[in-house]
């Protein structure tokens, strides 16, 4: 039987075997892939609906023996937690795809890189629905290998060496990293007997094997999220991906660690983890201030964004070592928050530099209010939600994490975390200063430069999705926030 | 010990013997010939431990094919006749130790593992051709099979190696 | 008879055999040392046959396999040895060195900028 | 629901307007006003509901959980509310039929229009929301807002700097505020106002959280209302648009700060601590401002400090922790807007007459702009508290609170309030004496001199849509009295006059104005401030204080953030360098054992094949 989630994951497929077999020109192949994804989008968004007002904890539940002998299960499920990260691969792939329509890559290959694009949405997909450690990591690693061909293939046209070096470098710290992960699945199944999931939360870790385990989720996890110090790879991965690589690496590849941290951290090791919590919460805090010290001196806007996410990240991995249900609500609202903000502002910076040559600030110029008004207003709305501005989705991410700092989970110290919220807080000062310095260098200023081309119809139609997803999660919190406390949230400790 | 046993012992010594012979000599031609002697002492081993059989084929396909093919080796890369002296690399010693290692585990394994066990030959254990082709052709019958198969590819691939190519590799 | 006697024998002669692989450095002295190493080997699968009394006769059969695939690789390797003599006018051991890894610069560049 | 259309509707008209940018050009006021004057006639209509004296409206009961206490969508309007809705909608309106004249043919409109109603709307949540989450929301869409107006000529760098500078130093305020929200929800166990207010009044919370959570919510108001410490920023927003200026300093943005503490003053009356801190800024902040403003040589610099210097006058009021107090600072709150927004739009109009803000090119502009003229005086009038205007009766009632506190009450806060109102009052009178003087007496226009003299024609008065919103305010800065003396819709007790404290302050403002006048024309009719000797360049430079914090901020975090980027480049970056190159070593280190020596292979092979064997042989005996 083919439950919803296969679907979900047969969609893609579909649509990337259509991409690359497809007759014609290549156009139609994009249009095959957008089909799919379309589909996908629209399928995504019943579980999140299912989930409000069900007292379940899983919807769409798949659960088959799959490899027998070593107690594999083909076991799929969604909950609060991992159904909106599922819609916003989804529409993140929409919107990728969509930019992709009008502006292949203009070394070609656009049926690969759709085909490669709507396989990563179906690995990413698959990691937030998996419900077995195995196929959880199987589906983690599908994701990694498609990235690794979009960063080094169609990565910046100008520097071939640069690129191919920042997606084996990505790829080698984020492989050595799904290997401690590996290792801490395979000691709670020698703990447990078991790999799932479920099972694991019903019956418990000791905390002896539960803090080595999240010790070494914490190293293999943070190495993807990317948590300081292993944060390295990212900046030179954002700086030479394309436009939709550096979409979908900030929106969704990102998310699969903090997704991972807080699922495990949450569900199956949560007095494991009490151990290692304040330190995680202190190099999320260390993220946070030398991200954002960092982006004061980028010269170079993608660059610039790739540290703003170091930031971000650290604000969700902060939430995630509060150990509370308010600190994993506001983790996850976060992690759509900052996928959505930081892929427009992604997909803007892009636009900026298809159109000048170079992300870099001196090249980029200024006054694009005045060569380019709609990209420029553009620009600083998203700078201005990603910098946390009430109303805005950037807003209640960050201020749900510094309010579940303010009260942690009992067995911490409280103590820490108000340091660590007060750090934070400084933080969110700096963001607030590096982006209106950002917006100062590049959208205002005097034009001696020629103007740019506007904002084109098909870059509205990728964007306007996520400038309005955006607004709503700033003006209705509750989009997110509705399925909190009655389901999975209140399981934790 | 026993008349079988005292003939055992003498073969065995005759086969290490030769063997070295082959591992020391510097005359490839008498390498060749002494490993006919170990061969031949082998075979002789084989008969008193009742594998007739064996014992035949090992004259037959060792003694005549292996040993032949090797001189064919010999004399069509144009091995000299005459006593050579750097027949034996640098790593003479490193070889003798390894060697000796080698050999040191495996009498220290078996007589580990068959101290004083002993092997009784009784009248029907015979292994006479019939015997051991009704047991080739019945029970391993499938993999006698599949071992013509190994070797028609064998057959094959020795062609197809050793064929003259067009351009000569050597000029490459 | 001990069954130790036969199978001391045939580690002696696996032992010289590795001695003849490892030290020597005609090819087809090499060849020689691995038709010893077989020859161990099948006197041990004999020497076990006898010494279970099999029904099947598996040791032995075992034994014409390996005379027969012992065939079959000396063959090939003739063939190869002829191979290497034919191109290099010589089956030192020593001096084939094909297999070495050998610098960047014999390599066409790989543009990748992995390595190194 | 009247009280969510004063929210609802600047919205629409700023989403219109910006929609229809590109269709109709000329759309963009005609929405703004349109938005707006609906938007005012709700408030009104909520205004009149209220001082009727009806039970605060609520509006919505939607909430959302946290996981902790629930965020609550509730809108609350009670009587100091709908007097802050109207006052907010009104200066906002007025704005936006001034701005018609004022920016007249600017390309950006739109996108102005569309700003200031989402300002609007922003300041009418602030005053109406019933959350403190909600509220905080309102706050800082305010800041954003004034952030982008004031960044309105962005092409200009000090229009960019200010507008960097304002979102800057009130959002690190803002922080303050935000943890304040956490400490205030976990102390009444919900984030409700009225809820926190009711906890606070049932004596639920104790004085050391009360002290926390008030010097907390006290740096977001310090911030946001530009008080000391953090009060630069606002005489810096001046390079944004005059209107925008009115709007901030008269009834949005600063005015929030003040009444965000008038609605917390239960809390606030539990701590001594925080009421003592409040004073203390109040009293720096109010002489220290005012006396930047007798040397500022920028017109609307002079009323951006005398904002900040008013503001104080209310914070003082309100530290000191009485009914009679929270009147006085509540009400001066409501006669600022009025005197404010009249000031800064005559400024505006002048400015535009003239193209330029320095005084010092002004001069004798009384009989070209009648109009303005007379608006303006009635508004320094108003603002040095000359009877009979609304200033006067404002500023009278925070004396008498003082008075009242000082010899009957807290005279710790007391006293130190009631000494430096006194000298404000001096001080008020002088710069605005000062000013009055500089700009429309002397030498005449078109005599104007100076490096920044652009206009070199005659001035003219500002067209009607300008002139008429100057009248509407000089008028209720006349009549606005009444409204002072009897604030019965506040719910509070009238006023009566205090006759010796009214008596006193007409006495020394006459007396400051009489030196002012009478330095004036010592110095042939040209500054006043020149008496002030070598204290004026130090005023002139504002104490140094934005040095100072270059020096012990901005410098520092810029060090940080170049430390930082050589930590990335030097530190991190040469551990994945490092990594690659330890394994091309270690590479070919190996490669050194691969010579193609096919016999060591074997023999390694072999040697570990043995090896194996006997460690197994060992480990299993």
């Amino acid at each position: 039987m083919i439950g919803g989630l296969e679907l979900l994951l047969l969609l893609p497929m579909a649509g990337a075997t259509a991409a690359l077999t497809v007759r014609g020109r290549d156009g139609v192949a994009v249009w095959c892939g957008l089909a799919a994804a379309t589909v996908t989008l629209v399928v995504s968004i019943w579980p999140w609906v299912a989930l409000h007002g069900d007292g379940r904890v899983f919807v769409a539940e798949t659960d088959v023996a799959w490899i027998e002998p070593l107690g594999i299960r083909w076991h799929l499920g969604l909950d609060d937690l991992s159904a909106p990260l599922v819609v916003l691969t989804t529409l993140l792939t929409w919107c990728c795809l969509v930019s992709l329509l009008r502006r292949p890559p203009d070394c070609g290959g656009v049926r690969q890189l759709v085909a490669l694009v709507l396989v990563i949405e179906m690995g990413s997909i698959g990691t937030f629905a998996a419900l077995d450690l195995i196929v959880f990591f199987v589906f983690f690693e599908v994701v990694l290998i498609p990235m690794w061909f979009v960063i080094a293939l169609w990565g910046d046209p100008h520097d071939v060496v640069g690129r191919r070096r920042a997606a084996t470098r990505f790829l080698v710290v984020t492989v050595i990293g799904s290997a401690l992960v590996l290792v801490a699945f395979l000691v709670l199944r020698a703990d447990t007997g078991t790999f799932d999931i479920v099972l694991l939360r019903e019956r418990g870790v000791a905390t002896g094997t539960g803090t080595v385990v999240a010790t070494l989720l914490l190293m293999g996890f943070g190495a993807k999220v990317p948590m300081w110090p292993l944060h390295f790879w990212l900046p030179d991965a954002h700086s030479k991906a394309p436009t939709v690589g550096s979409v979908l690496l900030a929106g969704v590849l990102l998310k699969l660690g903090t997704y991972g941290l807080l699922r495990f951290w949450r569900d199956v090791v949560p007095d494991g983890a009490v151990a290692v919590a304040p330190y995680l919460g202190a190099l999320g805090v260390v993220g946070i201030v030398y991200g954002a010290l960092a982006c004061l001196a980028q010269r170079d806007l993608k660059r610039l964004i790739a540290y703003s996410s170091i930031g971000h990240m650290g604000f969700v991995l902060l939430a995630i070592s509060v150990l509370t249900p308010q600190g994993a609500l506001a983790a996850n609202y976060g992690n759509v928050a900052h996928g959505v903000i930081t892929g427009l502002l992604f997909f803007v910076v892009g636009a900026v530099k298809d159109r000048v040559g170079s992300s870099d600030l001196d090249v980029v110029g200024e006054a694009l209010y005045a060569r380019a008004p709609r990209l420029g207003a553009i620009f600083a709305f998203a700078a201005l939600a990603s910098l946390g501005l009430p109303g805005l989705a950037g807003f209640w991410g960050e201020m749900l994490a510094l309010l579940a700092a303010f009260d942690p989970n009992p067995a911490l110290a409280r103590s820490t975390y108000l340091v660590l919220m007060v750090i934070a807080a400084v933080g969110v000062a700096l963001t607030a200063v590096y982006f209106v310095v950002a917006i100062r260098r590049v959208c205002q200023g005097v034009a001696d430069r020629d103007a740019l081309p506007d904002v084109a119809t098909d870059e509205w139609v990728s964007w306007t999705p996520l400038v309005l997803a955006t607004v709503a999660l700033g003006i209705f919190p509750v989009l997110m926030l509705w399925s909190a406390v009655p389901a999975g949230l209140a399981g934790s400790p | 010990m026993n008349g079988v046993e005292v003939l055992v012992v003498g073969l065995g010594v005759v086969a290490v013997g030769s063997a070295l012979l082959v591992a020391t000599s510097s005359h490839l031609v008498h390498c060749a010939l002494w490993l006919v002697v170990t061969l031949g002492s082998l075979a002789g081993i084989y008969l008193l431990l009742a594998a007739e059989f064996v014992a035949w084929v090992q004259v037959l396909i060792y003694l005549g094919a292996v040993v032949v093919l090797l001189l064919f080796a010999l004399m069509l890369t144009r091995a000299p006749t005459g006593p050579l002296d750097d027949l034996t690399g640098p790593s003479r010693v490193v070889g003798v130790v390894v060697g000796a290692a080698t050999a040191a585990v495996l009498v220290t394994t078996f007589a580990l593992g068959f101290g004083d066990a002993r092997i009784d030959i009784g009248p029907g254990d015979i292994g006479s051709a019939g015997a051991v082709g009704a047991t080739l052709f019945g029970s391993w019958v499938l993999a006698f099979e599949v071992l013509s198969v190994v070797l028609l590819a064998a057959l094959i691939g020795a062609i197809v190696i050793s064929r003259r190519p067009e351009t000569p590799v050597g000029e490459r | 008879m001990p069954v130790l006697l036969p199978l001391v024998v045939s580690s002696l002669l696996f032992g010289i055999g590795v001695y003849i692989v490892l030290a020597r450095r005609h090819a087809v002295l090499v060849l020689m040392g691995v038709e010893l190493m077989l020859n161990a080997v099948n006197l041990n699968l004999v020497a076990f046959d006898a010494y279970w009394h099999d029904v099947l006769d598996s040791g032995q059969v075992l034994a014409l396999y390996v005379i027969a695939i012992a065939a079959a690789e000396i063959g090939l390797g003739l063939a190869i040895v002829l191979l290497v003599y034919r191109s290099h006018r010589h089956i030192d051991l020593d001096q084939l060195r094909e297999l070495a890894d050998r610098d960047d610069a014999d390599y066409p560049r790989d543009s990748s900028g992995v390595a190194s | 629901m009247t009280a969510f259309a004063v929210i609802v509707l600047p919205i629409i008209a700023a989403i219109s307007a910006v929609g229809a940018a590109h269709r109709w050009e000329r759309a963009a006021p005609a929405f703004g006003i349109g938005g707006t004057a609906a938007a005012w006639a709700a408030a009104v209509a909520v205004g009149v509901q209220q001082w009727g004296g009806a039970d605060p409206s609520v509006v919505g009961d939607g909430y959302v959980d946290t996981g902790g206490f629930p965020i609550s969508f509730v809108l609350r309007v009670d009587q100091l509310s709908a007097s802050m809705l109207v006052l907010a909608t009104s200066v906002a309106l007025l704005v936006q039929v001034y701005s018609v004249g004022y920016l007249r043919g600017d390309p950006r409109y739109p996108s102005y229009v569309a700003f200031v109603c989402l300002f609007t709307s922003a300041m009418a949540l602030v005053v109406t929301a019933d959350d403190l989450f909600v509220l905080l929301v309102g706050w800082e869409v305010m800041g954003a807002c004034s952030y982008l107006l004031i960044g309105h000529h962005w092409e200009l760098e000090p229009a960019r700097a200010g507008a960097v500078k304002a979102f800057v130093m009130t959002r690190v305020g803002d922080l303050g505020l935000l943890v304040g929200i956490f400490v205030l929800g976990k102390a009444a166990e919900t984030y409700r106002v009225s809820g926190v207010i009711e906890a606070a009044l049932a004596g639920e919370i104790g004085t050391g959280t009360a002290t926390t959570a008030c010097l907390l919510v006290l740096c977001g108001v310090v911030g946001k209302s530009a008080q000391f410490p953090l009060h630069t920023w606002l005489p810096d927003a001046m390079p944004g648009p005059t209107p925008i200026s009115a709007l901030i300093h008269a009834a949005t943005m600063v005015a929030a700060g003040v009444f965000l503490v008038a609605r917390l003053l239960p809390v606030f009356v539990l701590s001594d601590v925080a009421l003592g801190v409040l004073s203390a800024v109040a009293v720096v902040t109010m002489l220290g401002a005012s006396l930047f403003a007798l040397a500022a040589d920028d017109l609307k610099r002079v009323l951006a400090w005398s904002t900040v210097s008013q503001l104080a006058l209310m914070f003082g009021a309100l530290s000191l922790g009485t009914v009679d107090g929270y009147a006085a600072g509540v009400l001066h709150l409501l006669s600022h807007g009025v005197f404010k927004a009249l000031l800064f739009l005559a400024a505006g109009s002048v400015i535009h007459a003239v193209g330029t803000q320095r005084l010092s090119s002004m001069g004798g502009l009384r009989r070209a702009m009648p109009w303005t003229f007379a608006t303006m005086t009635v508004g320094f009038a108003a603002l040095a508290g000359v009877p009979p205007l609304v200033g006067f009766f404002s500023k009278d009632a925070v004396l008498a609170a003082a008075v009242d506190a000082a010899f009957h009450g807290e005279a710790g806060r007391g006293w130190p309030v009631l000494v430096a109102a006194l000298l404000t009052t001096v001080l008020t009178t002088a710069y605005c004496v000062r000013a009055w003087l500089m700009v429309f007496l002397g030498a005449r226009a078109g005599q104007v001199t100076g490096p920044d003299a652009v206009v070199v024609a005659p001035v003219h008065e500002s067209p009607p849509e300008m002139v008429g919103p100057l009248g509407v305010l000089a008028a209720l800065g006349v009549l606005g009295g009444v409204a002072v003396l009897r604030p019965t819709y506040l719910g509070l007790e009238p006023e009566h006059l205090h006759v010796g404290v009214a008596l006193t302050s007409i006495v020394l403002v006459g007396l400051s104005a009489f030196v002012v006048v009478a330095e004036w024309s010592r110095s042939q009719r040209c500054e006043p401030a020149e008496v002030l000797g070598p204290f004026r360049t130090v005023l002139a430079r504002e104490a140094s204080y934005d040095t100072l914090l270059d020096h012990a901020v901005v410098r520092p975090t810029w060090r940080l953030s170049r430390l930082t980027a050589v930590v990335e480049s030097d530190v991190v970056e040469p551990y994945p360098r490092g990594a690659d190159t330890g394994a091309g070593w270690a590479s070919r280190l190996l490669r050194w054992f691969h010579d193609g020596d096919v016999q060591r292979y074997v023999t390694v092979i072999v040697l570990g094949a043995v090896s194996v064997a006997v460690v197994v042989g060992m480990v299993r005996p």
